[in-house]
């Protein structure tokens, strides 16, 4: 299996390579640079023009692509023209933000979905499977920041239970208990947002999954040897049914490091939605080819993520 | 061959499935017996109730789409009154089911030990060492070769005939005083087929079980059950020994069955046409209901052959034919 | 500062609001409505206390606290705690002698003497010198420089281009007497000098802690991003990167340790502000003004507004840019320059005003931003009220007044189409470009072509949608052909000087429009008479008469900007010319309201 | 050791000659994932097809017997060796899915419910191959089914009903209906009535038997039910991993005999003699022992089944002894 | 805007095997085309119901948007009436250009279901066509083709829509379309090719190559028709959830024109809460209506499954 992954990831190099040249085309393409958010009156235009030639970008595209791929190839990514930092801390400010609101989002998400879609698929036709199939109608067709804006106006204002911004109490000092605690208790309005929302998949696949499994003879195997009902579901079903979703584990890893722009920008989360979106309007384009080429990386280690986790849940899959 | 109560008592047992609004009687009033120590076999057509029988014994249906009524008398219990919990502790504990298909029987994320230990846990008071030891008994029992190992392993890494002894194991690992096995060896090849009866014999030789043998194979009832139930429409249409049966069976289900049998060949010639029942097998919603079920396939026979409301008939100690138009029955083409 | 479109609200987050900072100084204007400056509070006030300040933003800050080195207007808007300029400026911005530094100009020797108070401090504990004023322009001028502020500005200082280029070691125009003298040579100099970002860098830096950094590196040093220190009455105390702030008041401070302990500042998106403030989660915040009437009732609230330094327009494209024209050897023969186009699609000023007439920007204002916005009748924002030749009357809501002036220039509608082609009897389509951002960009991009359609003109929008940001700056720039008439919008920092914006050099005169009276009057502003203020309040009030005259853009909206301050806040102004900062502010309770 | 196949061309009986037939599945392993091994599914088969005769295949689970089947009839790519179709090399050619080999070989499959498209009516189902080798009008292929429904006895209101409508009996004879469509020389019959009950096994083989008789195909009869085999097949061949341990005909088979294997497969078939059910049992045992004893004798170190050694005419099977003879054959 | 960017993972749906017992044998015999629907939806009241509802809804907004509303009329701005109440003078009030938001309502729901179901028809033709060619042929045409599609995943396509909106002169529903169904196909190539795959290993496709069929008609007339449940769900959803599909962009400021008026544009005022609270007829009815069309559809869709599969048909 190690050697498995190696190949897979030794793969990934030409795609990456694609992926890079592809994204530097587009951002070539894109109107405007990142010095055209500088026009103000106070500005003299030979300023600009002269950061520009620093920057290179007067240079045609293959000799800013070949700077850029050797210089990425030793692990610099250039610094961001916004920050003026290296791209790399600017990414390293904001994923960590962004892995824990995932991270707690996909434990959230999980959290509901699962017992929704085992309860929707145990008893399939049921109200409360109607209900949950409502549930899921209405969380498909609401917008990720209507329904954020609603959570935060309930349960921030009116009801006062949660922060309403940010990933920590201002003034907190880092490394204490209160520090931790005020991290989690601001993750947890915009994660619940986020997973409200997200379960969608997750309950109509585990939903299917169980009716289908239900039918199984390995079931009806477990029954006779009298196992009780809830733990033929809890054991046997769930298992089983588990797969389609385990499949998906892999995006939801790459969907960790993407964030939500919605979620982020109001909850005022400074994350990697933001940062991908901020980057693409104002051309950044270290930072964006920099977050291009993690994302489709992730993307790449999610799927082979995914195919390893699934050939753990299930022992007939293996990686070839 | 009974002696005393019998281990399981069936008595008027209905098992209807609900098709839209309605229930329809897949076993239909069927009463036996299984003594210990006995190999019953049941053998009929593909859809005459045999599966549901097995299951409904063992009490696998959904509550919600099945209407059952009659007696299922095992120690003084009427186990189709029990609730989940109790009958539970019947499952697997009393009765052990071996089903038909060992590869779609075994959950193939469970590895195979786990899968025997299962039983063991919600009826025994087994430590996880106790229970581990006894899985690797259970296995060898069966016949598996290098248990420890296998026991590691996963249903879809073992070949069919082992999957099929895994299977076995698990209806064994509580040692269960009925086992009721739903064509075992449909799935496998001879060979294999000849060891796992074989295996099954010697089991019994063990534990004396009770069990219950559905097949449609005869030439394994021929060489395994001690007593035949021939099931029709959801009715037992004949019972005897297996001796009797095969050497004088009545009913004309149970003739035309024997008769379609390809063996008797003569090696050189020509092979001759083998023996076909007439029309099909009806379906569950469209079974005749009334008088003898299995006269619409035997239109030959005259009407007034047939009981209006056919009952068993003891025309020998110990063997039944339902209806009376038995006495009557002439193949097709065969003078009366 | 160019806004984004009509709007500075929701969409304006292109990072590009760059706003120099503001120091207060001026002059309480007259808007549509009328706007306290000052927070007043008749109750006592308490012992110190923390006073919590919303920064309204849509995306993190980027953390650039350096005066030198940020672009970001929120990271300007933070400096405002902790950094302060060694002048402060009147209410017209131009520079006073209220501030850490006093000065004296001469004007024939092109010099510039400052003089730094006594005591002045780091918020270190460091004594800041002269030393650290000319750090800052050595920093500036040197060839690492890697941030933005280096321009004429600075070459105009005597050695400076030399130093830039490596040449020489020093800037030989600057010269330390002591720690507290220190004078700048210029080559050339005029009027807007003195005006308040006008030419003279206000900003010393602390040459003890950035000494060692190298230059090349400022930008992303700890010593900034982290632990900057200024001169302003406030410390930074900790910061969580993008997202909030924590001040601690700086004991060093010239004026005296100011009355708060600390401030905490925390990024707030524009869509909950009006809920953080009315909850009274935050002291101040200046408020997203479309979003004006829901939180102009708040009872725990206190509204302060005053106008911006900006104002919206629609252009003309009139011409097109020319690069400049070099010899073989690189050397420069014919600068870059605008070149007019008399054969432009909208080369008729008349017909320019026919579309000026016909728009109702009052209403706009009124509907659209609630009455924080007025219709413009200059490109010089009343704030500058000695610049602002009162005679205009400016553009009003006049259609019959329009469809009379095509009428009379020839724009009939000679084929029955319903709209009225060019005096060649072509057909007129114009392409109106409008840029995205915030929710009311497209209705009143809409409203304007539907007001233009209604006196018989044909527009449409160019590219058939709002232009993003960048591109549309890209298309302007560019001179694209499929932009005849396009709204933009311009801050004018505090120098009216339109020079840069509308002279036949200015690469941002994207009207380009160039006119030898235009030229003429732009020479008058910027001539040494201009030392005269009332020879340059004239030259600006006659350069404001000829815009109006001729028209090549249509000035639209002045606009205000709104504070909201809880009520247990005291003594917060923001009256432009103020010598009073945030050191100046108290709270009278210890919870808001 | 091609002595049958040149007698078959002499005698000019056989229309399809199968050589030296080898299928190996490739094992993929290592870090590029190239193929290290192979998994030798077929692994040398001569076989040959004569009009109107019926050819059993049987052997135990996994020997290779579907293999042979789809190979022959191009659903699975030979790897070595010939099929020789009336002379014609018909060996893995990209042929043409209307070629005349097509349409002269067909298949009955051993799952009914699989093999018939489940979305399709019977109508459809059975004109699929008279749309594809024929141009009949819709009415005429509308009277060719119902003439085909009618050879197998079925209804003719089945016409437009789906698969899942029928027992099972009732589909494999929709099988049976649309194989014998286009008139096929051939029929490849992988175990088609081993999902059966006994009854409707009965009907279907009646059927096979039937359509045989009237239009003189050939098939080629895979099992491992000995009896059915027993029941419908002149010629048989018994395969283990891949090759044939013995091939002859049915007395040759049944009553003498030759290779351990064969015997040892004889003697698992249950009899329907509930009286010396005992004496069964113990003769099976025997026969067991024997083969656990005698094994090496029978395959060689590999565990490989030796080539095929004429014992008669018509008998020939794996035996060592002759083996060697013989092995310059290879 | 993960609304656009993660295509909406398409649901898969297993027909689940309740009846695979070999007796179902029809005892009304044969009912072909027409009246299978029919009777499949006399069985559903939900189905009946939501078809109903959804035919009326699609007939009032079709005549509505082109009998009752000028497009270039109802996109007009009245800035006086800047968010006008529901009353008398706007039946569900006006938006913050004085716009008439019944008008915007009905046009925008034509628009955008024009939209989701130009977007789920292209994005189904390709994806389903190369999902089954993928999983039918193996092998190396499978494995360029899931090479493509994995790359595509992996694309940011944020980016290359706000590129495309940059540049492209004339951005209207068509070329909305175009740049929406460039990407979202490829999660359906996914789904299809695996369905395929364990579809083209059952007996019936090799009877049909032993039969002499075309792989072109196997894969299309005989492997296609056994996925329409999944094909019917899929585009179902497809279609609930393409409806609402530009409301991310929208918010970010890149979705359609405004002139072009869609539900989810009407859903993208409400970025505010003040919108939200108090100025609920601009966002509200528009919700509702993707609701209830998402609903609809999927009731619809769930009968129309039954149809297409015999052997799950009520009746
Ligand atoms: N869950 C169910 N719902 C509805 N009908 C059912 C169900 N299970 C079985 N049946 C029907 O009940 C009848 C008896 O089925 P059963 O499976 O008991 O037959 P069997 O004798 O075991 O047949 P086989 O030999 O094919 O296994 C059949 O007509 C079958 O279609
Ligand atoms: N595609 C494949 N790849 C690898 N191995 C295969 C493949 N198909 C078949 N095999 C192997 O080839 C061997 C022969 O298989 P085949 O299906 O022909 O056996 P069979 O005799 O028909 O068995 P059964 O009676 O179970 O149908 C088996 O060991 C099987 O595992
Ligand atoms: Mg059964
Ligand atoms: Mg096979």
């Amino acid at each position: 299996m190690w050697k498995t992954i190696l190949r897979r990831v030794l793969l990934m190099i030409p795609q990456i390579i694609i992926l890079s040249l592809f994204v530097f085309l587009m951002a070539s393409a894109m109107p405007g640079d990142p010095f055209t958010g500088l026009i103000t009156p106070d500005m003299d235009p030979a300023t600009i023009e002269r950061l520009r030639e620093a920057a290179g970008l007067n240079n045609p595209w293959y000799i800013r692509y070949w700077d850029w791929i050797v210089n990425a190839i030793q692990g610099d990514f250039g610094k961001s023209f916004t920050y003026k930092i290296p791209v790399s801390e600017v990414i390293g400010q904001r994923v960590g933000n962004t892995i824990w609101l995932s991270i707690v989002s996909l434990v959230f998400t999980y959290l509901l979905a699962i017992p929704l879609g085992m309860f929707a698929g145990r008893y399939n036709g049921s109200w409360g499977d109607k209900a949950i199939s409502f549930y899921n109608y209405f969380s498909f067709a609401i917008p990720t920041f209507v329904f954020a804006l609603l959570l935060i106006w309930i349960f921030g204002f009116n009801l006062g239970w949660f922060p309403t911004r940010g990933t920590v109490q201002t003034g907190v000092a880092p490394g204490t208990f209160a520090y931790v605690w005020s991290r989690i208790y601001h993750l947890i309005l915009p994660a619940l947002s986020y997973a409200l929302l997200a379960t969608t998949s997750t309950i109509q696949y585990l939903r299917t999954g169980v009716i289908d499994a239900k039918q199984e003879d390995y079931v009806k195997t477990a029954r006779s040897k009298g196992v009780p009902e809830n733990k033929v579901y809890n054991k046997h079903i769930f298992r089983n049914s588990i797969l389609p979703i385990a499949s998906f584990i892999g995006y939801d890893i790459t969907g960790l490091i993407g964030g939500s722009i919605f979620i982020e920008r109001i909850f005022s989360f400074p994350g990697m939605g933001r940062l991908f979106i901020d980057s693409l309007l104002a051309r950044d384009y270290s930072v964006i080819t920099a977050l291009i080429l993690l994302f489709g990386l992730t993307a790449l280690f999610g799927t082979l993520l995914s195919d390893i986790i699934m050939s753990i849940v299930d022992p007939r899959i293996r990686i070839e | 061959m009974s002696t005393g109560k019998p281990l399981l008592e069936i008595n008027h047992l209905h098992t209807g499935f609900r098709i839209k609004d309605n229930y329809y009687d897949a076993v239909d009033d069927v009463s036996l017996t299984l003594e210990k120590n006995e190999i019953l076999a049941i053998v009929g057509e593909s859809g005459s109730g045999k599966s549901t029988l097995a299951t409904t014994i063992i009490g696998l249906h959904n509550k919600a789409n099945t209407k059952i009524s009659g007696e299922v008398l095992y120690q003084d219990l009427n186990l189709i009154d029990l609730n989940e919990t109790l009958y539970n502790r019947i499952r697997g504990n009393d009765i052990g089911m071996i089903f038909q298909d060992p590869l779609s029987a075994l959950n193939p994320l469970m590895t195979i030990s786990d899968q025997i230990e299962e039983a063991l846990i919600y009826h025994t008071k087994m430590s996880a060492q106790e229970r581990k030891d006894r899985v690797l008994e259970l296995l060898n029992q069966v016949g598996i070769p290098n248990p420890a190992r296998i026991s590691k392993q996963y249903p879809h890494e073992l070949s069919g005939g082992m999957r099929q002894r895994v299977v076995i194991a698990i209806a064994l690992s509580c040692k269960p005083p009925i086992i009721i096995a739903d064509e075992p060896t449909t799935a496998l090849d001879v060979t294999i087929q000849a060891q796992i009866l074989d295996l099954l014999n010697d089991l019994q030789d063990e534990t004396e079980a009770g069990i219950i043998l559905i097949t449609h194979d005869l030439g394994v009832v021929a060489e395994t059950a001690d007593r035949v139930a021939v099931m029709y429409a959801g009715e037992i249409v004949e019972m005897a020994t297996a001796e009797e049966l095969f050497t004088n069976p009545r009913h004309p289900y149970t003739r035309s069955l024997l008769n379609s049998i390809p063996q008797s060949e003569d090696l050189e010639g020509e092979s001759e046409e083998l023996h076909v029942i007439q029309g099909t097998v009806p379906s569950l919603k469209n079974l005749p209901r009334t008088g003898c079920r299995f006269a619409p396939r035997i239109p030959w026979v005259p009407k007034e052959a047939h009981e209006a409301n056919p009952t068993l008939h003891e025309i020998l100690p110990n063997h039944f034919v339902r209806c009376t138009c038995h006495e009557h029955f002439h193949f097709e083409g065969e003078a009366e | 500062a160019c806004q984004s479109g009509g709007s500075d609200t929701v969409g304006s987050d292109n990072g590009t609001t760059n706003e120099s900072a503001v120091e207060e100084s001026g002059e309480e204007t007259a808007g549509v409505i009328e706007f306290d400056t000052l927070k007043t509070n008749d109750e006592d006030s308490i012992e110190g206390g923390t006073l919590r300040y919303a920064l309204v933003a849509s995306s993190p800050f980027q953390g650039i606290f350096s005066p030198e080195f940020y672009e970001d207007a929120y990271d300007s808007e933070l400096m405002g705690f902790t950094h302060e300029s060694l002048f402060s400026v009147d209410e017209n911005f131009m520079l006073s002698q209220d501030g850490m530094a006093t000065f004296e100009f001469d004007q024939e020797a092109k010099t510039i003497h400052i003089t730094l108070k006594d005591d002045l401090k780091w918020s270190d504990g460091e004594p800041l010198t002269t030393e650290d004023v000319l750090f800052s322009y050595e920093v500036i001028a040197s060839p690492e420089y890697t941030g933005v502020r280096y321009g004429a500005d600075f070459s105009n200082i005597v050695g400076v281009e030399d130093y830039h280029t490596g040449a020489a070691d020093s800037i030989s125009g600057i010269k330390i007497i002591d720690d507290q003298n220190i004078t700048i040579e210029y080559i050339e100099v005029n009027p807007s000098i003195l005006q308040s970002g006008g030419g003279i860098w206000g900003y010393p830096m602390p040459k003890h802690q950035l000494e060692s950094v190298a230059i090349a590196d400022m930008a992303a040093a700890p010593e900034i991003r982290n632990n900057p220190v200024g001169a302003g009455p406030f410390r930074v105390k900790s910061i969580t990167a993008g997202e909030s702030v924590e001040f601690e008041a700086n004991e060093y401070y010239w004026k005296g340790a100011p009355s708060l302990d600390g401030v905490i500042a925390e990024v707030v998106a524009p869509e909950t502000i009006v809920s953080e403030m009315q909850n009274g989660n935050y002291d101040v915040a200046k408020m997203p003004t479309d979003q004006y009437d829901t939180y102009k009732d708040s009872e725990n609230l206190t509204l302060l507004g005053r106008q911006e330094l900006a104002y919206t327009y629609l252009g003309f494209k009139l011409g097109h840019w020319e690069p400049a024209v070099t010899d073989e050897d690189g050397k420069v023969t014919e600068p870059a320059k605008n070149v007019s186009n008399p054969d432009a699609k909208m080369a008729d000023p008349e017909l320019r005003k026919a579309m000026a007439y016909a728009i109702d920007n009052n209403a706009i204002a009124t509907t659209f931003y609630q009455g924080l916005r007025e219709n413009a009748k200059a490109m010089i924002p009343p704030v500058f009220a000695d610049f602002v030749n009162e005679d205009i009357e400016g553009f009003y809501y006049d259609p019959e007044l329009a469809a009379s002036i095509l009428d009379e220039a020839g724009y009939v509608d000679t084929n029955e189409d319903g709209f009225r082609e060019t005096p060649e009897g072509e057909e007129l389509v114009i392409n109106f470009a409008s840029m995205s951002g915030g929710a009311t960009a497209e209705p009143i991009a809409q409203y304007y072509i539907q007001e233009w359609e209604n006196i018989g003109l044909k527009v449409q929008l160019a590219t058939g949608r709002l232009i993003e940001f960048q591109a549309f700056y890209d298309m302007l720039e560019a001179d694209d052909e499929q932009i005849d008439i396009y709204q933009g919008a311009w801050g004018t920092g505090h120098d009216p000087n339109p020079t840069g914006l509308y002279g036949k050099d200015a690469s941002f005169n994207y009207a380009r429009y160039v006119n030898d009276e235009n030229e003429a009057i732009l020479a008058k502003i910027n001539s040494e008479a201009s030392f005269d203020p009332e020879y340059k309040f004239e030259a600006f009030r006659e350069w404001q008469q000829h815009m109006f005259d001729n028209v090549p853009i249509i000035p639209t909206l002045w606009r205000s900007e709104v504070f909201a301050v809880n009520n247990r806040v005291k003594g917060y102004d923001i009256t432009y010319g103020t010598t009073d900062g945030w050191e100046a502010v108290e709270l009278t309770s210890e919870t808001a309201y | 050791m091609n002595i049958s196949i040149l007698k078959g061309r002499l005698s000019n009986l056989s229309f399809m000659q199968i050589k030296d037939l080898k299928v190996h599945y490739p094992i993929r392993s290592g870090f590029w994932n190239r193929v290290t091994d192979h998994v030798y599914a077929v692994d040398g088969i001569n076989l040959e097809i004569e009009e109107g005769k019926t050819y059993g295949l049987v052997g135990e689970s996994g020997s290779g017997k579907s293999t042979i089947g789809k190979s022959i009839i191009g659903l699975e790519r030979i790897t070595s060796g010939k099929v020789f179709y009336e002379g014609e090399d018909v060996t893995n050619k990209a042929r043409k899915r209307t070629s005349d080999y097509n349409r002269n070989v067909q298949m009955i499959f051993q799952d009914s419910m699989s093999s018939l498209n489940p979305r399709k009516r019977v109508i459809d189902i059975i004109s699929e191959p008279l749309d594809n080798f024929e141009r009949l009008s819709p009415n005429e292929t509308k009277k060719r089914v119902m003439e085909l429904l009618d050879i197998v006895n079925m209804p003719e209101d089945a016409l437009y009903k789906y698969a899942h409508e029928f027992s099972g009996g009732q589909r494999q004879r929709i099988g049976v209906a649309r194989a014998v469509a286009t008139n096929p020389k051939l029929i490849i019959a992988d175990e088609p009535v081993s999902a059966l009950d006994l009854s409707v096994q009965a009907q279907v083989l009646n059927f096979m038997k039937r359509i045989q008789e009237e239009y003189n195909v050939s098939y080629l009869f895979i099992s491992h039910d000995l009896g059915v085999v027993k029941h419908m097949c002149d010629d048989l061949a018994i395969m283990y991993r891949g090759r044939f341990v013995e091939y002859g005909n049915k007395k040759d088979i049944y009553n003498n005999p030759q290779h351990i294997y064969t015997k040892r497969l004889l003697s698992a078939i249950p009899t329907i003699d509930p009286i010396n059910r005992e004496k069964h049992k113990a003769d099976r045992i025997a026969v067991e022992k024997e083969y656990n004893m005698n094994q090496e004798k029978f395959y060689n170190e590999d565990g490989r089944v030796y080539d095929l050694s004429p014992l008669t005419d018509t008998h020939k099977a794996a035996i060592k002894v002759h083996a060697n003879a013989v092995k310059e054959g290879e | 805007m993960e609304e656009v960017a993660s295509d909406i993972k398409d649901l898969d749906h297993t027909d689940s095997n309740l009846t695979t017992l070999p007796d179902t044998t029809d005892d009304q015999g044969a009912v072909i085309g027409f009246q299978v629907i029919a009777r499949e939806f006399k069985k559903d009241k939900l189905a009946m119901f939501s078809l109903g509802l959804l035919i009326t809804l699609l007939i009032i907004i079709f005549i509505g948007s082109y009998f009752f509303f000028d497009q270039s009329e109802v996109m007009k701005v009245h800035i006086l009436n800047r968010y006008t109440a529901p009353g008398e003078q706007y039946f569900l009030g006006a938006d913050e250009g004085g716009r008439d938001v019944l008008g915007q309502l009905f046009i925008g729901a034509r628009n955008s279901i024009i939209i989701g179901f130009s977007v789920t028809i292209v994005t189904g033709i390709i994806g389903i066509g190369l999902g089954i060619i993928s999983g039918y042929y193996g092998g190396i045409i499978d494995n360029i083709i899931m090479r493509i599609v994995d790359f595509i995943m992996v694309l940011p396509i944020n980016m290359i829509i706000i590129v495309f909106v940059s540049m492209v002169k004339d951005y209207n529903i068509f070329t909305f379309v175009a740049i929406m169904s460039a990407f979202s196909w490829v999660g359906k190539a996914r789904i299809f090719r695996s369905r395929t795959l364990s579809e083209a290993n059952r007996d019936y496709v090799n009877a049909s190559k032993t039969l002499g069929t075309s792989d072109i008609k196997i894969m299309f007339r005989e492997v296609m028709p056994n996925l329409s449940s999944l094909i019917i769900v899929n585009s179902t959803l497809n279609f609930a959830g393409n409806i609402g599909i530009e409301t991310g962009l929208s918010f970010l400021g890149f979705g359609l024109p405004q002139s072009v008026p869609s539900l989810g544009t009407l859903i993208g005022f409400a970025t505010s809460p003040d919108v939200i609270e108090n100025k609920t007829w601009v966002w509200l009815p528009a919700s509702l209506l993707i609701l209830v069309l998402m609903l609809s559809i999927n009731y619809v869709g769930q009968a129309l499954q039954r149809v297409a599969d015999s052997k799950q048909r009520l009746g």
